[in-house]
């Protein structure tokens, strides 16, 4: 077996969860769908940067977290 | 909301999907993917075309399309000369999550040569160059509520197609 | 505002490309059916019902049918032609007596077979061609500042496709509430 | 000149300010999609059964008349 059929097994996806909460988060603010896109790309970059939320050891946010994050991007828009 | 749902379970004639979608994003095809990126979930996110910075002060580092494709939760794989390197599901280590984020950035600096949508299972293949090809493969039972997947295009429109068989194509200024 | 109509031109050259082949494509489907009835909504808009009929479900129009796919004119002006004949031009002003000619006129539609429908790339011009050599064109005045759409189509797959104003054109859920 | 060709002159259109403000009103009370048409079916389908509004001759509605009328729309649906 090579390597590139051994990785076949390996699976992984975008979260449900975290897309779900995000737009919800997007929902409830009125932010209009490139904003939402942007709302996520700023919050995997605020995990980049190790500001990490407290929901995982992979620094995942909280709904409160993510309802923070939201209005910190929104007041610096 | 009592008479949405009693509408909403009668039966909904299918568009014809096939046919919509890839003459709806016929100006993507010969676009390079300049750019292959992961947003908040692991969402796989393809940038094509003209590349500017994002508009938040804290973004203004990162560059985005004016094509960008998000997979959103649907399950993709990547193919290069037939050959699978890696499919992607519901589980999730971080380990996993690693690997299959390295051997999907193989896609970027690749143009788009054609894109196709299966009527009845919905899965989408984006064929590039130098035989790479990215598969989605939404999942039609999925209750979620989320699209299968969206594309931001430059005539300032967003396409969505799912959950199911629905699709809408909506201004976003 | 001037945000806006500096968007409105943006889109207007933008969302030129291929307009007129994607709604082709999409209502596809609609040329074979019949207009089984001309109707006018408020603002003596002219409604074309094709496919199956069924009644309105609110219960103060439920003796009303509506097509499976409806056609809404919306504000734009219209013309009826038989065998290369124009029988009514209709524009701005609108005499009672003069809506109530041509709101008979159209009603010739009825019962006819849509054979082709055809949108004009540059000018949007919309030509529904029916059996008995008769036709409707829509002719949407491109530099327009109501807002309206030109058109829009209720579908049966639970869609409302709209196009207009400019070369804007939109596909979404009928269901949408917000 | 025949008929068909006196018509030509005559000319009529769906009044732009009545579908603007079926429009702005769909808007306010959140009738989006099938909701708006049926809204404005169900204005005319009022005037025809005699219960016009009071803007001209024809039984139009003024803008308050219409917003009083989209309550109605929606108390008969049951939302």
């Amino acid at each position: 077996m090579n390597c590139t059929y051994r990785i076949i097994s390996y699976v992984i996806m975008g979260k449900k969860r975290d897309l779900k909460q995000i737009d919800a988060i997007a929902r409830e603010c009125n932010m209009s769908p490139p904003v939402r896109k942007a709302f996520g790309k700023f919050i995997e970059n605020e995990k980049a940067n190790g500001d990490m939320g407290v929901l995982n050891d992979k620094g995942d946010f909280t709904w409160e977290e993510l309802q923070q994050k939201a209005e910190e991007f929104l007041n610096r828009f | 909301m009592v008479i949405t749902s009693v509408i909403s379970t009668k039966q909904v004639i299918q568009p014809s999907i096939e046919k919509i979608i890839p003459c709806i994003i016929q100006p993507m095809i010969g676009e390079i993917c300049h750019q292959v990126s992961f947003s908040y979930g692991d969402e796989l996110g393809l940038d094509f075309g003209e590349m500017s910075p994002y508009d938040h002060p804290k973004l203004k580092h990162l560059l985005k399309g004016s094509w960008r494709f998000g997979a959103r939760a649907s399950p993709w794989a990547v193919k290069h000369h037939d050959q699978t390197l890696v499919v992607t599901a519901e589980a999730d280590t971080d380990e996993q999550t690693a690997i299959a984020k390295e051997i999907v950035k193989q896609l970027e600096h690749k143009k788009l040569l054609d894109m196709t949508i299966e009527a009845d299972t919905l899965q989408l293949t984006m064929s590039f160059e130098d035989s790479y090809q990215l598969i989605l493969n939404p999942e039609l039972d999925d209750d979620s509520g989320l699209a299968c997947w969206e594309l931001f295009m430059p005539t300032e429109q967003l396409l969505t197609v799912g959950p199911g068989y629905f699709w809408s194509c909506t201004s976003i200024s | 505002m001037t945000v806006t109509s500096v968007l409105k031109t943006s889109l207007g050259s933008n969302n030129n490309h291929n307009l007129d082949k994607i709604i082709l494509v999409i209502v596809q489907a609609l040329i074979g059916e019949t207009c089984n009835q001309v109707s006018f909504s408020y603002g003596d808009e002219l409604k074309l019902h094709f496919g199956e009929m069924s009644p309105y479900e609110h219960p103060k129009l439920a003796h009303l049918l509506k097509g499976s796919w409806r056609f809404g004119a919306r504000a734009t002006p219209w013309t009826v032609k038989h065998n290369d004949q124009t029988l009514v031009v209709t524009a701005e002003a609108d005499t009672d007596e003069q809506t109530a000619i041509a709101k008979e006129i159209v009603k010739q539609l009825e019962h006819k077979k849509l054979l082709d429908l055809t949108i004009e790339a540059d000018t949007l011009q919309l030509t529904f061609s029916f059996g008995d050599n008769y036709q409707l064109v829509l002719e949407p005045e491109l530099d327009d500042d109501s807002g309206l759409a030109y058109w829009e189509l209720f579908m049966p797959t639970e869609q409302l496709l709209t196009v207009g104003p400019g070369f804007f054109w939109g596909c979404k859920s009928i269901h949408e509430r917000y | 000149m025949n008929c068909a060709y006196r018509i030509i002159s005559c000319v009529i259109m769906g009044k732009k300010r009545d579908l603007e403000q079926i429009d702005a009103i769909a808007n306010e009370f959140h009738l989006r999609g099938k909701l708006r048409e049926d809204f404005g079916e169900f204005i005319e389908e009022q005037k025809s059964l005699g219960y016009g509004g009071s803007l001209n001759a024809k039984r139009d509605f003024t803008y308050k008349e219409l917003r009083q009328k989209a309550k109605e729309f929606l108390e008969d649906r049951g939302i």
